[in-house]
């Protein structure tokens, strides 16, 4: 029964996606009639689904602490260190308590809107320890506490990838009043129209795994406008900005990858044969993507460097994530290939034209990755291309939903973040002073140093 | 008294380390220090951001000696920290009014 | 029959917990009677709880080290960095040897003693790969084998937990022979007495689910104890003792984060619904915790420093312990709320006021964290609460018993320390020489730098 | 029927074993006959199976980065770190493509040769998500994928073991060059001989749990073959080259000790007891030997080091991997009490006196330690020594076994390792020049610094 | 000949360092120090433990040069240094002796 | 005016600052060193390779002050850093031409 087939056909995973979306609480079936019931015979978790989702569910969090607070902190200066770690730890806590008060409401609590999944869920309200929330096969069902707590890590660490855009002369404050806006007037909204069965995407028939919408685009563009609306680093394209340890940030890197296979086979919410192709595409990918970064820099400057590959590392797992249960290993290494050269373009090249400071390049890879793996797997979950498509299978009319998919969230996410970085610099401001700023935020902002002797 | 400052290249501390101990001299100070001049730095990347790093790594060491053997040790360590090539560095001498030695409080060259 | 009930009875927890207490060894049952055996139908072990007692068991090794060595390691100065590293890996390695010879024997025998599990499975007499234990549900089991490497981990980083309240001028020596005393005389017996069916405190009824009490408080205690008798740094309240890396604090507490899954969840022995709360509360305290230290700090001085939310980070850990399995999720972060504020001001005032140098704040975190965790478990296990008790519970009766449970075990592990350090002193001196502490620990004990370029 | 047996049989073992490696794959299933299709009752992969191979899987991958790039990394002159970081990554993405490309194909492509597997299964060819592989209980199968993804982690990691022994000297290029043609003319064949049904090795019934010989005497041997034939670090022996953290070497060590559960719990391709026992048996011989290296180190200079206690938990981690799933709890404290000071007397006095530099001493401790833990194999796996040998068990003829098995690899790793070096350094060199090796090969081979203020 | 010896604020560097070269003098040296001045340092608090950090980050410049540009020098570091607020740091000069070029053995003004 | 430079035991600095303030000195600059003298380093051994370190930590203070007070500094460094010790370090005193404040352009002893 958990066996994922290869002529998977993509209705089949849209319906399935219904149900996971409609999470059969065991309170909810209390109130149903007994006949309802005795038909149901109320499927009960799989205990091996529920020790897959219990490690998929660390290690994303493993990936916000330290996988992600490393990967960036180790791109600062070191007079900065303390204040992205202090920016991924905060903004993760609060998030998860946002999540439980009313993010999983918002985003999964049961109401018709394409938008919005309404108040139903509030404070996690009627959700038992018995609760089930379906997964992508019939009669397989997960403790809908692992469902909520596998999301949860999600919601926490989307909105810490958007700091890395503005590192180095943020405001703490502004960062977290941000992110949390955000979560609200982006994140929970595009969740819900990507993952809910009711959502505006997801009924469009787009495809995204595990996140390269929601989480990686969105999280993109918000930096992007961040990095812009923010402004430049006082002594930008002047003073030595070099990451003030590489060795960090490829231990970040590695530990995201890591993670990572906790974000895509998770996805499946069950382990069955899907999560095994996430798994390998998720490797995979990864793998092409680190190999064609090098082979980029070495053709164009003569040197593969360590944070090259540590960029293509995360350029191919961006790439995959919406990919990794639909397309094949092959796919998913041609996806890595092709992801590396077009980011490692636009950061070398198209950034430095524009002109803005995306300290971490959150755009460059998260945001340019996140497009080319939407629209990459229209194409490769075509059976033709070694995908699990269905027969009938049309990579124009998928790449088509896509690409409209990736439109409708850029343009959302843009706007909303717009307004939202002006709300916030006009109640906190957003950035700290230039003698702050010289200072370190470190000091200025937390009155602690990362390093002493 | 004076004071013999030079600026070397790192990997020739311990040449020139032995070669002030053979003329007698056992004391010294070393700093790491940035050195700017004729030789040129190296360009590092970070995603396509270039920075030109034009300082390079050197060692600084000071040595007090008595007026008489200054050359002596400016030959010493000219002819152990040469390599013949840019960016071997300098020694400047200056003179000094007085040492202490602060364990003792013995001064000038008893200091030493 | 692996979902955990609403109206899970505490009493019947109890009874399940003697089972889990008297593994069922393939060797006794080779003894009994035939009969017996065909009755019995010897339950197996289900696959994907061996799975998750894997996964679960690594998960506490991993908050050894490096997790543990970083978050102390970082909190020291350079010199010193590697002496705790040193004092955490050989100490758990010590520890496991001792845990196989009659660590394990001595907690989980089989005797009939309230404070000692006997002799009987020194050197793992009996054990063989068929050999299993009891869970908290009948008619589950485990294998003994993944029974004893679990519990073997938290033999493991018990002790290590203490050396960070004396860290930068303990003898090497000492640490090792007081940690390994101590085990023998403090933490068998009160495992013992906390988690075997015969154990003083277990039948009392206290409620302990992954170690509150054996694990935090006794080594809080224990380190309070040692901080006090091994006496303050050399130049304590007068030279710079500012954590040497605080990024690898901050590592060191997402590592023990993420291992204290294991922790926990694991503490369920089996994977099924009391594993998926005990994640979620686990995750959730330490939201609430990490929040709370902010807040705290931002009242009292005006910024949130990350070695506040580290230790909120902790601090929300150490009080969910006793309390995962059996409090809801907002119960968990109202814990993780409750307990920062109190450990910052015992961390920042209180301990200044007596004026003992705790280095890492083993008792501050650890030992006021538990304290409030093993009471707190009294208070939000009532249904009422949103907790799992039973529908009789009694927050008054549970609390009281909670209460007693802590202050045997501080009187136990109080005394038996003061006279293990002072054994200890006597024998091979508790200090190195003011100028090896000068040197650091580093250069004097082992001999080596931790750093060079 | 995912028991393990006490009896559990070698002979047993190595039938399972052949089955393990002619995966069941669906494609080869069509062709057969219908009548044996029904008969077979195709077996499907357990999801507890899939979720524990999953876990063990990428605890693979962990090892190697941040793994073992930390653990070596920390070992070198901070001038080098990156490029020992960007080695490990680099040969593990490009090992992780040949092995879908041919790898795979070479070492179980199905071919009844004894040193090779044939061209069958390029590219992955045949391969669906239904494929199936055998395990070593009849009747278990887990996902072809799984086995290929688990497998491919460690054909990327053995390669990269090596880069340690010429650390700080090897040009890029060379290094990535001569582990793909190493991979392809060494590691596939011996994988094949070892571990498939039809391997020369395999078929003398050698036992190798997880890789004992094919991976670290492998790695071991060619790191000792390159060490001398790159040459010695200029200023060997006399430039102070202590390891620029060892805190980073600590860290890596542990995380290696980790991820090791993956690579030794998970060959037994099963949550069941076998895993159990490797999990243990993974601790225990690690704690004996970082024990028995501080005792060495105690007794011969008076101190222990921290390096030492690193060095120790490495060699036991080795020792036990060809023993981990046939050796006792006690048998493998013994092993890692042998290995230790055998190792350190290798490293400390035999090196020295031959004088060459293996810079991170792969071959002193993977080459003697996989020695040792091969040849224990064959003696603590009898069953009057608490290993689950089969009852009539011959020490002296499987220690014999053992021992040709060794010999062979080294014989003909040596040899073709010692040609390989030959052709790259006449390709591209293997030296970088003098000038580069004093600016440090980050700068001169990838145009950074590893770190920065 | 003269060493001119500059503690200024570390983000200056780069702005001395073209002044200087403006006024043709292109070799120097730099080191990493800390000061204790007027300038007041910051608190640092480790859960509740309090540390002042009374010594900043500086950097200390030296420059050889012939004692006729001396005037030019300091000019040179006071105007590119100077940001008006209190920790702007110092300016020494004393005497050499004499300097050499350790590549070449020449001496003096030809040794800079 | 003077420049009183020392060479001292790095637990020694808050000491020697304290009292240099005490006799009126309230600017100076730090260096962190490695000093090479008649104070045995240690050795470091590293899986049997044996490493002889015999550069230790030394802290270096830079001090100007007007050369009237020399004595009294010198002698407030010597009592400050006095261990008793082999390797408490050393003073050496030498003379500068004139200094001046970056921030305002004063000279001299207005500058210190
Ligand atoms: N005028 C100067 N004053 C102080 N230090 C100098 C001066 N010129 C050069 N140096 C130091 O000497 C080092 C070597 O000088 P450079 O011009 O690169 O080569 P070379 O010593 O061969 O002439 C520089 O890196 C710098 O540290
Ligand atoms: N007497 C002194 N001797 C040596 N260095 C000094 C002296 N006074 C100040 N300094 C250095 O100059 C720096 C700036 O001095 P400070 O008094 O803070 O401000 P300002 O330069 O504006 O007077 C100090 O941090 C210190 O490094
Ligand atoms: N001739 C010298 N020139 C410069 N520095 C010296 C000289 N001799 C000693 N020193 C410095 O003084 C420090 C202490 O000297 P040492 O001979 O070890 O002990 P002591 O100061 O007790 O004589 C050394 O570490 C070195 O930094």
């Amino acid at each position: 029964m958990s066996s994922f087939k290869l002529t998977h056909s993509l209705s089949r995973m849209a319906a399935a996606m219904t149900a996971a979306l409609a999470p059969a609480v065991a309170f909810a079936q209390e109130t149903a009639p007994a006949a309802t019931e005795a038909a149901a015979a109320a499927p009960v978790p799989d205990k091996a689904d529920t020790a897959f989702m219990y490690l998929a569910t660390i290690l994303v969090l493993f990936m916000l602490v330290p996988g992600l607070g490393l990967f960036y902190g180790g791109l600062v200066r070191a007079k900065n260190m303390l204040s992205v770690l202090m920016q991924c730890t905060v903004i993760g806590a609060v998030m998860m308590i946002v999540w439980v008060v009313y993010g999983y409401s918002f985003a999964f609590g049961g109401s018709t809107s394409a938008y919005f999944g309404g108040f139903g869920k509030l404070f996690l309200s009627g959700v038992t320890l018995d609760s089930t929330s379906a997964t992508f096969t019939d009669g397989v069902v997960i403790y809908e506490y692992a469902f909520i707590a596998f999301q949860m890590t999600f919601a926490a660490i989307t909105p810490a990838l958007i700091i890395g855009a503005f590192a180095e002369r943020i405001k703490f404050s502004a960062a977290v009043l941000f992110t949390v806006l955000w979560a609200t007037f982006v994140y929970f909204p595009i969740a819900h129209m990507v993952w809910d069965a009711n959502g505006l995407i997801f009924t469009m028939g787009a495809l995204d795994f595990a996140g390269g919408t929601v989480v990686h685009i969105n999280a993109g563009v918000a930096g992007l406008i961040g990095a812009i609306m923010v402004g430049k680093r006082t002594g930008f394209g002047k003073d030595m900005m070099a990451p003030h340890s590489m060795t960090l940030t490829l231990v970040g890197a590695a530990m995201l990858w890591f993670g990572w296979f906790g974000f895509n086979a998770g996805s499946n919410l069950e382990a069955s044969g899907g999560a095994v192709l996430a798994t390998i595409n998720t490797f995979l990918a990864t793998a092409g993507a680190i190999v064609a970064w090098c082979l980029a820099e070495n053709f164009t400057r003569g040197k593969a460097s360590m944070l090259g590959a540590a960029s293509g590392m995360i350029a191919g797992l961006v790439v995959v994530t919406p990919a990794a249960g639909s397309v094949g290993p092959i796919g998913a290494i041609v996806l890595g290939l092709i992801a590396s050269p077009v980011c490692y373009f636009f950061v070398s090249t198209v950034k430095n034209k524009f002109g803005f400071d995306d300290t971490a390049d959150v755009f460059g890879v998260h945001g340019v990755g996140g497009i080319i793996g939407a629209v990459g797997t229209g194409i490769f979950t075509a059976p033709s291309l070694g995908g699990t498509g269905a027969a009938d299978f049309s990579i124009a009319s998928q790449t088509y939903t896509q690409i409209v998919a990736v439109l409708i969230t850029i343009v959302w996410c843009g706007i909303v973040s717009a307004i939202l970085y002006k709300i916030v610099d006009m109640v906190v401001g957003l950035r700290v002073s230039v003698e702050a700023e010289r200072e370190g935020l470190d000091l200025s902002s937390h009155g602690e140093a990362a390093y002493h002797s | 008294m004076k004071i013999v400052m030079a600026i070397i290249k790192p990997f020739k501390l311990d040449e020139v380390r032995e070669a002030l101990t053979a003329v007698g001299i056992q004391g010294l100070t070393v700093t790491e220090v940035k050195g700017y001049g004729r030789q040129k730095g190296h360009t590092e990347i970070y995603r396509g951001t270039e920075y030109a790093v034009s300082f390079l790594p050197k060692l600084k060491i000071e040595i007090a000696v008595p007026s008489d053997i200054v050359d002596t040790a400016v030959e010493a360590i000219t002819s152990a920290a040469k390599t013949g090539q840019i960016g071997d560095g300098k020694i400047f001498v200056y003179s000094i009014d007085h040492a202490v030695r602060i364990r003792t409080g013995e001064t000038d060259s008893e200091a030493l």
